[in-house]
């Protein structure tokens, strides 16, 4: 028994390709979800024009949480701009450090000491699997199965508490800075590391069995947010939510940096693209890369320097130049496009982030002829973040 | 000032026209009124206690604080012990968090949920970006110190404060509740003008009431 | 027929005692639902607390007459199915102003708090609570339907539509009760249950993370306490009702109190464990699931 | 890269190429050929995802630097197009019917950096800022602190300094 809507009554198009909505009709109703709801991810909204129970039309608003970083990063030396960068991104604030990081050495000229690039993969994946904790929860938390997001929060502390270990915070570690990293592996690190991990594993195989095995849970998701493959270059999706949808885009793989090259994994990809191969397709990534922390961890050098030869930080100048520097976080592809112009502060950062696409053009596609009910399932398994779309 | 909120005319589902101007028909213009104790004390401290005990927070993640919000709802901080819950709706909430900057956008909404809170109402500042602009000191976009737009009860330092920072603060609050010290909102409504300047001073487009209830 | 006006201090000294009952059965729901969380919860005693601090909430405003008289309905509706069936069976002291035809009375009260709520709500002027109310009363008369079906069968079973003579008529040892003896009807009857509790999979209605939080989110204050002390009395009062016409009732408060307890765990252990349905996918789980095994049940008779 | 330079170099009048890594190479563009050049590098060059589009403000030149950046996947390669606009009055064609996410990037820039782009779908609504009244703000002769002086109270008690002169007065007491 399948739902099919009634879609007489839909808007008629105007002429400059807008949709008719006659508000005061009494047809349609105008819903704003959010910012200040707790079925959006972050600090946004979503202007819903609903009519009946069947979302007409959606747009995004973003901006609630914009600091002007671009601007702010101009009038900042490079090393000045390092602490601030990090708070782009809440739960996976490494990879702006380390994507600046690497654009800054890319344009200086500099080269990370080969320890200091297996220590920032070990960060990397260990903030990866922060992020897919959230996530998870968030999901299952959209669809009214709560106690997902208890367990794995309850495993996402134990992962910040290695985090505040190797790096003295919680949230902001501040720890990739341009030339390397700021300190090796604490004592003993790699036998707690083991502990949280095994408990991550078994924490999954809890939520596998509630979440992924549960018959309600597949009733709402199944076949529900399907992303066509063929909208992957239109919109520019990335991460997961491309792999969901049969393609192996992994920049780990197909760009490989910092040691990606030297370890051994494939690119989990789904074939549905629906809300439940997304979310499939993270929890299997997930495991991939508590796989990926064994392996660094197998692997790493012990000793040799963490920092490069650097200038000295008060005087230094970059060179006239422009990059890009790519990375693939829980989200898809994150990036920094760096343009220096010979003195000592950055002309011009733009980050690009994986939710600039996905929470945008994407979603506002995605949202029209859903159920409300299903908006904030939607949302979610889209995995995006606000702050990286506004900075 | 927004289309939706201009007087119009509208034509009504059954056919009758009428006269629509959002501004006086949907908001209350009325100011916010001072709500002094008015009870023995021995009631006032009562319900003091009681609203020292049950602190329900507006689930509303202003900035980065508020993903220590999570782990304060799980298993390792369970704030819940302490009578700390969420509540999705400001109607409900007597607790605002401004869990750290505020942007010009975000603050247009903060004061409208503080607004529809019912007194009495705190709000507490997370991280030093409330205090004095932290980070984004320089920045064109963030608010420098909140208590010049809301009344807050309580800042809690830290960028950003960790969850064991929150819960000795909220404990703090909850001291402050019960020596009945926290009339932030009798002190909103005294002030009221003066807020008002405030706000009206850094949101430009200002295209709501001046109060809503 | 004289009436016992002794019966109406009685009856609100069960009401008392329900009351705090299910102010505690409440928390101890909750802080059995944050174990499965890993968490401890809230305080046993929370809700009394949270009831004094919104009863002395200083300010209050209103969105006309209908928005008063919605929590009044609600609570109109829990109280008032309260004193219509006996609570304690064989107590003259407790069993209320139970008569001859309370069944349909009770029907009638388990729906009446909802209608109430639909115009509050509707009134407030809120969205969400507008399209909150509107599942809701699509959702509780798809839930409704294998109760009154299984209600009926009970009825038939026992030729009575008195709450006192069904229990009488289970006495006497578990294998008389209606559970045993008419399997099907419980079984309906039980997932009628379970759509009316407010639960996952079934919370649709409240929903926070789509429409925070349905048809009270314009409630607060004194309004949201007069909820809050419905919410404590009308699902103690509707296990009741299961329990008198299903479980064999119960012939002393501890016994009333394990009957009541084991219920409501069923729909929160239910509720812990699956994410909510969407609405009209509920509405067809009853009408696939429920509402045969009503059916059944009356076949069965 | 090189060959792509070449072959490219052929159809459409592009300056030289600068390359930043092996992957990655930045070509300038003139505005009237981005178009045909996006879409051949699109339709037959495999470049089919649209990293970015952001801009760059060279003040002293008087001039917008657009990027688009292009990344072909199968051959793990990114090129970055470069377009240099006029700072006075900039406009540029939009691409949004090329990349229908480039709509987005056309908003920001619009309300960031004041450059039009004419077509493009809700270019005039408010993105980021509200109620902005100043000049955009990620112009080079914006500036952020005197504005956040002149809108936001400062908490007295908060002081600044300029790295290089602290250290110096740190490191150096006497003055070296």
């Amino acid at each position: 028994m399948n739902y099919t809507p009634d879609r007489s009554q839909y808007p008629s198009k105007k002429a400059d390709g807008t949709l008719d909505i006659d508000l005061t009709s009494g047809k349609y109703l105008k819903l704003w979800q959010g910012p200040n709801h707790p079925g959006i991810t972050g600090n946004m909204s979503v202007e819903l024009t609903v009519c009946g129970d069947e979302v007409v039309e959606g747009k995004t608003h973003v901006g609630y949480l914009h600091r002007g970083f671009e601007k702010l990063m101009e009038r900042r030396t490079f090393i000045q701009c390092f602490p601030i960068v990090c708070r782009i991104c809440v739960p996976e604030p490494d990879f702006n450090e380390y994507c600046y990081a690497a654009a800054v050495e890319d344009l200086a000229g500099v080269k990370s000491p080969e320890r200091a690039d297996w220590m920032r993969a070990l960060i990397l994946e260990m903030g990866r699997i922060n992020s897919y904790l959230m996530y998870l929860g968030g999901q299952a938390g959209a669809l009214g199965l709560g106690v997902v997001g208890q367990w794995t929060t309850y495993v996402r502390d134990l992962m910040l508490d290695r985090f505040e270990e190797m790096t003295g915070a919680r949230i902001y570690h501040m720890f990739i800075l341009p030339g390397g990293v700021r300190d090796g592996l604490p004592e003993g690190f790699d036998k707690r590391m083991e502990e949280t991990l095994r408990e991550i594993e078994s924490t999954m195989k809890d939520v596998h069995d509630v979440m992924f095995r549960n018959a309600v849970f597949k009733k709402r998701t199944v076949g529900q947010g399907v992303i066509d493959p063929a909208w992957l270059d239109q919109y520019g999706i990335t991460g997961p939510n491309a792999r969901a949808a049969g393609v192996p885009k992994d920049v780990r793989r197909d760009h490989p940096y910092l040691v990606y090259d030297q370890l051994d994994f494939e690119p989990v990809i789904g074939h549905d693209s629906d809300i439940y191969t997304r979310s499939d397709v993270r929890r299997r990534d997930l495991l991939m890369s508590v796989d990926l922390i064994r392996q660094i961890l197998a692997k790493m050098p012990r000793s040799g320097p963490l920092m490069a030869e650097m200038p000295s930080m008060l005087h230094w100048k970059i060179p006239r130049g422009e990059t890009y520097v790519r990375g693939e976080c829980s989200r898809g592809e994150y990036g920094y496009y760096l343009v220096t112009d010979g003195s000592g502060y950055p002309r011009r950062v733009n980050v690009r982030g994986p939710s600039y696409t996905h929470a945008m053009t994407l979603l506002e596609r995605m949202i029209v002829n859903i159920n409300i009910s299903d908006v904030a399932a939607l949302m979610v398994s889209l995995h995006t973040y606000p702050p990286e779309i506004e900075r | 000032m927004k289309e939706e909120l201009l007087k119009r005319v509208v034509k009504g589902p059954d056919g009758v026209e009428f006269e629509v101007e959002p501004l006086r028909d949907y908001y209350c213009e009325a100011p916010p009124a001072v709500h002094p104790p008015v009870y023995a004390k021995i009631v006032e401290d009562l319900f003091n206690w009681a609203r020292s005990q049950s602190i329900w927070i507006l689930g509303f993640g202003t900035g980065c604080g508020a993903i220590e919000m999570r782990p304060l709802m799980t298993p390792r901080f369970d704030a819940y012990r302490y009578g700390i819950q969420w509540r999705p709706t400001p109607r409900q909430a007597n607790l605002l968090v401004i869990s750290g900057y505020l942007s010009v956008k975000t603050l247009k909404r903060a004061i409208r949920a503080y607004e529809q809170m019912q007194n009495p109402k705190y709000v507490v500042g997370l991280g030093s970006c409330t205090i004095n602009g932290g980070m984004y000191w320089d920045s064109y976009n963030t608010i420098k110190r909140l208590d010049d737009y809301l009344p807050v009860d309580l800042y809690i330092t830290g960028c950003m404060p960790r969850p064991e920072a929150l819960l000795a603060g909220f404990e703090d609050l909850k001291k402050l509740i019960r020596a009945g010290k926290a009339e932030g909102a009798n002190q909103y409504a005294e002030n009221f003008d003066w807020y008002k300047t405030n706000q009206k001073r850094v949101i430009h487009d200002w295209d709501m009431p001046d109060y809503n209830w | 027929m004289t009436f016992d006006w002794m019966k109406i201090p009685y009856a609100l000294l069960t009401l008392f005692i329900v009351f705090n009952f299910g102010l505690l059965l409440t928390a101890f729901i909750a802080k059995i639902g944050a174990r499965a969380g890993r968490r401890h919860g809230i305080p046993i005693w929370q809700n009394y607390i949270d009831l004094i601090k919104n009863y002395g909430q200083r300010s209050s405003i209103t969105h006309g007459v209908m928005f008063y008289l919605g929590p009044v309905f609600r609570l109109t509706g829990g109280v008032g199915l309260l004193l219509f069936v006996p609570t304690i069976y064989g107590s003259e002291m407790f069993s209320n102003l139970s008569f001859a035809g309370d069944l349909i009375l009770a029907l009638y009260f388990v729906f009446f708090g909802t209608l109430g709520m639909a115009l509050g709500a509707g009134e407030s002027g809120h969205p969400h609570a507008a399209i909150g109310i509107t599942r809701g009363l699509a959702q509780v008369t798809a839930a409704e339907l294998p109760l009154a079906l299984a209600v009926f069968a009970v009825a038939l079973q026992y030729q009575t539509l008195s709450v006192t003579e069904i229990v009488a008529a289970q006495q006497g040892g578990m294998m008389n009760w209606t559970m045993f003896t008419n399997p099907l009807a419980v079984a309906a009857a039980m997932l009628a249950f379970l759509g009316s509790m407010m639960r996952p999979p079934f919370d649709v209605v409240l929903a926070p993370q789509e429409i925070p939080i349905g048809p009270p989110t314009e409630y607060h204050s004194a309004y949201l306490a007069l909820m809050q002390t419905n919410r404590a009395i009308f699902p103690i009062a509707k296990i009741v009702i299961y329990m008198n016409l299903f479980f064999g009732g119960a012939t002393s408060w501890p016994e009333f109190a394990v009957k009541v307890f084991l219920i409501y765990l069923f729909s929160a252990f239910v509720g812990v464990c699956f994410p909510r349905f969407r609405v009209e996918q509920s509405i067809r789980w009853f009408l696939i699931w429920a509402v045969p095994l009503g059916v059944l049940s009356i076949l069965w008779v | 890269m090189r060959e792509l330079h070449t072959r490219l170099k052929q159809l459409f009048p592009l300056g030289e190429l600068t390359e930043q890594r092996p992957d990655l190479a930045f070509v300038t563009v003139p505005a009237a050929f981005l178009r045909p050049t996006l879409l051949h590098l699109r339709d037959r060059e495999g470049f089919t995802h649209l990293v970015l589009l952001t801009a760059v403000d060279w003040l002293e030149e008087g001039q917008f630097q657009l990027t688009y950046l292009l990344t072909n996947r199968h051959a793990a390669t990114t090129l970055g197009l470069r377009v240099m606009l006029p700072r006075e009055d900039a406009r540029m064609e939009s691409i949004h019917e090329v990349w229908p996410t480039a709509a987005t990037y056309q908003r920001e820039l619009r309300e960031m950096f004041g450059i039009d782009f004419p077509g493009s779908p809700r270019l005039h609504e408010e993105f980021i800022l509200e109620g902005w009244n100043d000049i955009p703000p990620y112009r080079r002769d914006f500036d952020t602190l005197k504005y956040a002086r002149e809108s936001y109270n400062e908490r007295p008690g908060r002081e600044t300094h300029d790295p290089a002169t602290h250290m110096k007065q740190k490191l150096y007491p006497g003055g070296a």
